[in-house]
């Protein structure tokens, strides 16, 4: 899960290592299909699969970056970016210290989080009447 | 006790006591039988006693043509729980390693997936084995009280063994700690029953040779 | 940052056990609601939930309660403790820590003697038969001065403190299952939690130290569901130890192939080949280590090189050596086969003896059968 | 002196040597010896699986030289031999067995599971649980000379017809030549024939060679009943005018078990080795062509083949030497499924044709000869046992098979050539 660029200690990679590569990709592909055909959005945690070191980065290169690409600040950082496939989108959670903490493949028109909730507007709403009754007595 | 405990014995002193039991029965047997000694034979040989013996020892071990058409399946589960049997223990890296820690070295193991199919072909034989032995008509005439409790026996480490590899109903210890019991239950019932075939053939064999050789006949 | 919330929680006169949602204490701190997503989808990610219960899990949070928290340590290294505090010192981790109110750490709390002892009494009083009472460390059976707290012996402690628990999570081996004080030959008859507590439900998370991450989860599980998770046949949270690290291995097709490290410098161990040889407990310890690894999910034993020790397991201390590869004998068969082959072949030639003598004594009673012998009389 | 239980038991403790232990402890009970076992195949009863007839031999073993089985025996946990034991197992020692020694040549382990019924007649014989037929023919053996009561006169009147008709002298106990001749009663009475034939052979080949008329039988029913002591007073009396003529060669008739007797079985019975060779009559005619001594001309255009006698062929070790001799006359030789050493017995070697409780077992079993013989159809057997001959003749009779039966010996007197 490391993206800190952890030399590894006596490993050499090789192709019998990135054996996970593969079956997840095909995960994602009938998660797509599913989200085409009946919009049924699908979430796969990538701290759940059991993979070998540089594995999960196999699987970010193979999935590559695409058009959107958002940065959340919230309890640390998070990155979000839809990658070259359309509809599969890649979350990852950082804390304060960058490292991450959990990281999601999420097969959705729109990853929920990106979207505004509604107790945060509530929240804006009440910040913007409050500060807008400041201006007026002011 | 816990698992963990009872895999601890299991390779412990149970594996000491089973080891005790099978070398020094199999020794006192082997023995027994060697010491009897046998009368040196007087007539005038046609052929080799020594080498003709040697001979049968491995050629004994393919069937005769009529033999084979007369008992096919007799023969075949028989062949094919040995050799599953024998990949499965003697090609196995957790065997492999085993034996090397007694007897000082090894040699390269087979893929698991190679072993595995070697399990289940061993399994499926030897239900044949014990389906032949039930339904045979002269098997089941012969069959005693001990030819079932020696099939038992080693049945159980193969499927204990299957089991353990695959992980069925229990935790990974005290499967592990079943199959090595099961080991060791053939281990001590080894030396009193038939299973001493897998040493004696060797000897019975090498009589059986012998003797047909002497007088020129290739047996 | 993390210690400086404990130490706060520490004092139970400043927080406010058992008052308020999570969601009212993290909306009063400023966390948006955005942040609370990604903190429940961490959290479903640390307690191994699947991404779908995500919802589920903020809605739990949302309304869960500050449960009251004593923490208890017996016979022990700390190094349980040291495995919780160096953990991802993550706002997101904190959250859950401050989720629930630590009375009662001596190792963490600025409170020492008589006034800890006080806190953690009070901590009891005010919150009995709902506090969360975890443990860490054996209790000593043999003569109970061999671990004591302020003149108060660790099985006294023990009953006393769960008397008014709603639950107990036993951390680390020791608790769970006596650990390295428990080993051979146990000088201190140190026993586990569960040989002591009967009548509470106790969650074990063994390991030593067990997994920062998987002690969070289970506390996190306790916060979010108000009840202890799916345990297995020893007391483990089955998300977290359903599976054995072999089963989870990323180093499983090498074992598949037969493809092994003989020594820590050859090949096979440069090339990250199975490490089962050189003693790996993998296939028999159950532990979440190969998914959610170690220092922020950087790497575990077996991807540093190392075999599984099975540190999750009873009395993995005494399991026949950690180099020792688990279908190996403990103990030298070799030289017992030796001693068994030559007594015997003593006993043989005994054995031997009486058959010839058998014989020869037959071959003496013999008398030259004639034709006449042929028919009974 | 009579037979008892305790003669028998003590019998069969002499029996068990290495060999014995070693084939008891490796049977696994697989049934194989029953499908090489003809007394099984043609009447499907397990009870007549080879191995199974040496129970009462693997009882004494198992409980007098086994360690378990002396701990068993303390507490009485072994498996008694008794006289209804051994009732019970006479037909299946004696007439379920001609100790053709196929299940030995079969047994997967190697166990000689002939040699152990063998052994196991020797307890059976000795316990007074020898079939009627057997102990009368020992008796005739021993007190006349000959299983079927032949006496000197009638074999002196056999040669005089033989010299007559050919006009050779045959040599009577003539000292120092190369080659003494003994016959099986069966030869003297059924077939002079043979006499015949060797007479011409040696003649024409210039060897030397005598009759005694004190001992010219070959067969010996102590080994077919299974006392030794009694087959080594038979061997005795062969040994002793063999010594007195100073012959160099024994030359066992056409007969199976009699060459077993004295050609493997002899010595060992006796106690010491022979001061003289011992042949079958074939192996001394192969030793001729060989020697280019024995010429033949005309060639037989029928379709032949050759029944192996068991005790010549796959307990004996004389396979080649008939083949080879038959090479010099036959044109069209064909061999029968399983020839050779693992030829199927004609079903009356091992005493079994001397036992008149067989006879119906002993013609059910041709059965599989006939199988065999129906799978080539030759036009003639060639066989070197009068034994074998006469059964095969029998069974062929049984099933109206017109097949003629030849003696190798002599067919090879009628090919002889004439110079």
């Amino acid at each position: 899960m490391s993206s800190v660029g952890i030399t590894q200690f006596n490993i050499q990679m090789g192709d019998e290592l990135t054996q996970n590569v593969q079956p997840l990709l095909h995960e994602i592909r009938h998660a797509l299909a599913a989200l085409l055909e009946s919009g049924k959005a699908s979430i796969i945690d990538l701290r759940s699969i059991p993979l070998a070191p540089g594995e999960e980065e196999a699987i970010i290169e193979a999935l590559g970056k695409g058009e959107i690409n958002a940065r959340l600040e919230a309890l640390g950082p998070s990155d979000i970016y839809e990658t070259r496939f359309a509809g599969v989108w890649l979350t990852s959670h950082y804390n304060e210290d960058h490292v991450v903490v959990s990281r999601f493949i999420e097969i959705t028109e729109l990853p929920a989080i990106l979207r505004s909730q509604r107790e945060d507007m509530a929240g804006a709403l009440e910040t913007l009447n409050e500060e807008l009754q400041k201006q007026a007595t002011s | 006790m816990t698992e963990i405990e009872l895999l601890s014995w299991a390779r412990g002193p149970g594996l000491q006591i089973a080891t005790i039991i099978f070398v020094a029965g199999v020794v006192i047997r082997v023995l027994e039988i060697l010491l009897l000694g046998r009368k040196a034979n007087l007539a005038e040989a046609k052929g080799g006693e020594m080498s003709s013996g040697l001979k049968t020892m491995i050629t004994r071990t393919v069937p005769d043509r009529t033999t084979f058409k007369r008992s096919s399946v007799t023969i075949v589960s028989g062949y094919a729980f040995h050799i599953g049997l024998f990949v499965v223990c003697f090609l196995s890296a957790p065997h492999i390693l085993f034996l090397k820690d007694i007897i000082g070295f090894g040699w390269p193991s087979a893929p698991t997936a190679v072993i595995d199919a070697f399990a289940v072909i061993t399994i499926i034989a030897m239900l044949v084995t014990l389906v032949n032995r039930l339904t045979n008509r002269v098997m089941r005439y012969l069959t005693n009280f001990e030819d079932l409790l020696t099939w038992f026996v080693t049945f159980l480490p193969v499927i204990t063994g299957y089991i353990a590899f695959h992980r069925i109903g229990m935790t990974a210890p005290t499967l592990l700690a079943v199959h090595i019991l099961s080991v060791e239950l053939l281990l001590v019932v080894f030396p009193f029953t038939k299973l001493m075939h897998a040493f004696t053939l060797f000897i019975a064999r090498w009589y059986n040779g012998a003797i047909s050789g002497y007088r020129g006949v290739a047996s | 940052m993390k210690k400086d919330l404990l130490l706060k929680d520490g004092n139970p006169q400043q927080g406010n056990p058992l008052g308020g949602t999570l969601g009212e204490s993290l909306r009063s701190q400023g966390v948006s609601r955005r942040s609370f997503m990604k903190f429940c989808a961490t959290t479903a990610s640390m307690m191994a939930l699947p991404p779908s219960m995500i919802p589920m899990i903020a809605n739990a949070l949302e309304n869960a309660r500050r449960p009251s928290v004593i923490w208890l340590s017996f016979q022990e290294c700390t190094g349980c403790t040291e495995s919780l505090t160096r953990a991802h010192t993550s706002t997101v981790e904190s959250l859950i820590f401050d989720a629930i109110s630590l009375d009662y750490h001596h190792t963490l709390q600025a409170a020492s003697g008589h006034a800890a002892e006080a806190a953690r009494e009070v901590a009891m009083e005010e919150n009995f038969g709902n506090y969360l009472l975890v443990v860490d460390g054996s209790i000593p059976l043999d003569n109970p001065g061999y671990s004591t707290i302020a003149g108060i012996s660790n099985l006294d402690m023990l009953t006393e403190s769960a008397k008014g628990a709603a639950a107990i999570v036993a951390v680390g081996t020791c608790a769970t299952y006596g650990g390295i004080p428990h080993a051979n030959p146990n000088p201190t008859g140190a026993v586990s939690v569960k040989d002591i507590i009967k009548d509470k439900p106790i969650i074990n998370v063994p390991g030593c130290p067990p997994i920062p991450v998987v002690i969070t989860g289970v506390l996190a599980h306790y916060l979010t569901f108000g009840a202890i998770p799916e345990l297995d046949h020893i007391g483990r949270p089955k998300v977290f130890y359903g599976q054995s690290i072999h089963d989870r291995c990323y180093r499983r097709p090498f074992y598949d192939k037969g493809q092994f490290a003989e020594t820590f410098d050859d090949e096979g161990a440069k090339k990250g080949w199975c490490l089962y040889k050189l003693g790996c407990k993998g296939p028999t310890t159950y532990n979440a280590c190969a998914t959610t690894k170690w220092n922020n999910g950087t790497s575990f034993p077996i991807e540093s090189g190392h075999p599984c020790i099975g540190c999750s397991e009873p009395d993995f201390w005494d399991g026949g050596g950690f180099y020792k590869a688990l279908s190996l004998p403990t103990e030298d068969l070799s030289k017992t086969a030796v001693y068994a082959a030559a007594g015997a072949a003593a006993a043989g030639v005994a054995v031997s003896a009486l058959n010839r003598g058998k014989k020869n004594a037959s071959n003496k009673i013999h008398i030259k059968t004639t034709i006449d012998d042929l028919t009974q009389e | 002196m009579s037979a008892s239980i305790e003669k028998g038991i003590n019998a069969f403790k002499r029996q068990v040597d290495s060999s014995v232990a070693a084939f008891f402890s490796s049977c696994v009970h697989c049934g194989l010896c029953s499908e090489a076992c003809l007394f099984y195949t043609e009447t499907g009863d397990p009870k007549r699986t080879p191995i199974n007839k040496t129970e009462p031999l693997r009882r004494i073993w198992k409980s007098e030289f086994t360690l378990m089985g002396r701990l068993g025996k303390m507490v009485g946990l072994t498996k008694k031999v008794d006289d209804a034991l051994l009732e019970e197992w006479q037909e299946l020692v004696y007439d379920s067995c001609t100790l053709c020694g196929r299940c030995s040549m079969v047994c997967p382990v190697g166990n000689d599971i002939a040699l152990m019924i063998r052994k196991t007649r020797e307890g059976m014989a000795a316990a007074g649980q020898a079939p009627e037929g057997l102990i009368g023919a020992t008796n005739r053996s021993v007190t006349i000379g000959s299983p079927m009561g032949v006496r000197w006169p009638a074999l002196r009147a056999q040669i005089k017809h033989v010299e007559e008709d050919t006009g050779l002298k045959i040599p009577v106990d003539v000292e120092d030549v190369e080659y003494m001749l003994l016959l099986s009663s069966m030869e003297i009475m059924n077939f002079p024939e043979f006499i015949e034939a060797v007479a011409k052979i040696f003649a024409k080949a210039g060897v030397t060679w005598t009759i005694s008329s004190e001992a010219f039988e070959a067969t010996n029913s102590g080994i077919q009943i299974g006392v030794s002591d009694i087959a080594a007073e038979l061997v005795q009396r062969i040994v002793d005018v063999a010594d007195k003529l100073r012959v160099k060669t024994v030359i066992s008739p056409e007969c199976g078990h009699a060459y077993m007797a004295i050609r493997w079985d002899g010595p060992n019975l006796v106690g010491k080795p022979f001061n003289f060779k011992v042949r079958h009559i074939l192996e001394v005619l192969d030793e001729l062509r060989k020697d280019g001594r024995l010429k033949l001309s005309g060639k037989e255009s029928q379709k032949l083949t050759y029944h192996d006698p068991c005790q010549i062929s796959r307990r004996g070790g004389v396979i080649d030497e008939p083949r080879k001799l038959i090479d010099m006359f036959a044109e069209d030789f064909v061999e029968m499924p399983d020839g050779g050493k693992m030829n199927w017995c004609c079903g009356a070697g091992g005493g079994v044709s001397a036992n008149e409780r067989a006879d119906e077992i002993r013609l059910k079993v041709f059965d599989r000869k006939k199988a065999q013989l129906e799978e080539i159809r030759p036009d003639g057997i060639i066989s070197a046992c009068s034994n074998c001959r006469i059964h095969l003749e029998d069974g062929l009779e049984e099933h109206n098979m017109d097949i003629p039966l030849l003696s190798l010996t002599e067919t090879i007197a009628e090919h002889l050539a004439e110079d």
